[in-house]
């Protein structure tokens, strides 16, 4: 699936911004992933983070909006947003949930028993590997990503 | 994304060619805990040619190493690169699997 | 699937490199496509480029490396090579079959029938999309799909 | 990707959401030949959320026209952008299909 709008400034100040809506399905998930990955890669991010705290960053979104948000209801819609610009990456995720404990969440992990659960890395890894991770809900709950230029 | 296996007497081996996540960390178990059903002791996991691992398939690992444990038996992890690595620091999975730098150096001793 | 490998030059004259192995099913196609879609947008394609000439041509080719060069073997691997730099887009997808007859497969276009057959406007379509497609056989079948900057 | 579909008598609206490709054009022939079989005649696509449509998706548009006419019914494409209207000039399909600017418009006298 291609970007549902792609919009892209003037010259070299230039923003980049990729819109997608997806309906809840994980099967969604690897072409959005592949396609901000590779944005990264084009606008000149680090081959790690290309590889690594991007992919994973954001499945661990999408996976949670899809499954947790949107209860895996296909007709349920999950929107995304990515923005690249002077400031770095952005991508907002956006399901139609009521959002979630985020402080309980990453308490969690403190516990002695985290390393030996199936569940409960995602929000933990999302933080781990981006520079800031912001949720809040208005119209549905939206969870955004930021990765500064390194 | 596909998986190749291959099994010898108790030892299976596999190797994730592609991404260990949520889209396919089911099928991904489900073909171990099958293996094991069926006689699978000794279970190694290739990641050389593993682009990466999301919480799910991170999820299905510890999952699994309990289930072959169960069995009497023992996983092993082999070829993760550096990324891989960084991501079984963060979550403190190192503790819990012993990485391997190759499958060749997995199966010594195994 | 993030790209197998990334890689991006120095500077503002950096040449983008986005490298992919993919078994030969159909469903591996979007990912593929989305990701280098959006790496066009962001390299500051025109909109329509990057919604209509790139999609549309590299749906084609992968579809008839999957299908017609690799028979929909899952075990058989399409390469895919992107690449975006001063002069343009560049893609290559290479499969493991003999190729075929390039000429034959574009004198059919003419005749009076083809409007109303159901195969039949891939490699067209390709042509009719891109400025330039080459093909040519050496380990396996390769497409190149070029399309300058406007 | 997503077909939604609405049966009023003999008349078939279906809106295609994302793109209409090699990967889902069988899943969407069936979809409209099963209700072709149930008695469809009118058969409406709407193409105003979509995004492209490949060599497959536009071929797949062709043999259902040919099967909706060998039924004596008709159908009728709606809702095509900019973009898609040029898939349609440039492979000589807007000679076989009229394409209507909306729905409203193709209901018109359907
Ligand atoms: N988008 C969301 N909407 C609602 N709840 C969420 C969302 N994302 C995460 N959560 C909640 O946070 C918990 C922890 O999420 P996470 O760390 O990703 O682990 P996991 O998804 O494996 O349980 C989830 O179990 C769920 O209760
Ligand atoms: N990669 C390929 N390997 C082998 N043959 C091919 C390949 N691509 C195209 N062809 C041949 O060219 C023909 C026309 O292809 P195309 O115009 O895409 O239409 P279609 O695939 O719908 O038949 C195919 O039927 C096939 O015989």
């Amino acid at each position: 699936m291609t970007p549902a709008k792609v919009s892209r400034g003037a010259g070299d100040s230039g923003t980049s911004v990729l819109e997608w809506q997806i309906a809840s399905k994980v099967d969604e998930i690897d072409a959005i992933v592949a396609a901000v990955c590779a944005a990264c890669a084009v606008a000149g991010f680090p081959d790690k983070v290309c590889r690594l705290n991007v992919p994973v960053s954001l499945t661990e979104a999408l996976a949670n909006a899809i499954e947790q948000g949107n209860g895996n209801d296909p007709t349920r819609v999950v929107r995304v947003l990515a923005r690249i610009d002077l400031v770095g990456l952005c991508v907002e995720v956006t399901d139609e949930g009521a959002g979630f404990d985020t402080q309980a969440v990453r308490a969690r992990c403190h516990e002695q028993s985290w390393v030996d659960r199936e569940d409960g890395r995602g929000v933990f890894l999302m933080h781990a590997l981006m520079d800031n991770v912001e949720t809040w809900c208005d119209v549905g709950h939206t969870v955004r990503l930021t990765l500064r230029w390194p | 994304m596909a998986f190749t296996f291959e099994r010898t007497d108790d030892l299976l081996s596999i190797a994730v060619d592609g991404q260990l996540v949520v889209g396919n960390r089911q099928e991904f178990k489900q073909l171990v805990l099958d293996q094991v059903e069926q006689g699978a002791r000794r279970v190694l996991i290739d990641f050389t040619d593993t682009g990466y691992i999301d919480s799910s398939g991170l999820g299905a690992l510890v999952s699994l190493g309990k289930r072959i444990r169960e069995h009497g038996g023992e996983l092993r992890l082999a070829g993760l690169n550096e990324d891989l690595r960084t991501l079984f620091e963060l979550t403190r999975l190192d503790t819990l699997f012993r990485l391997h730098d190759s499958s060749d150096d997995a199966r010594e001793g195994f």
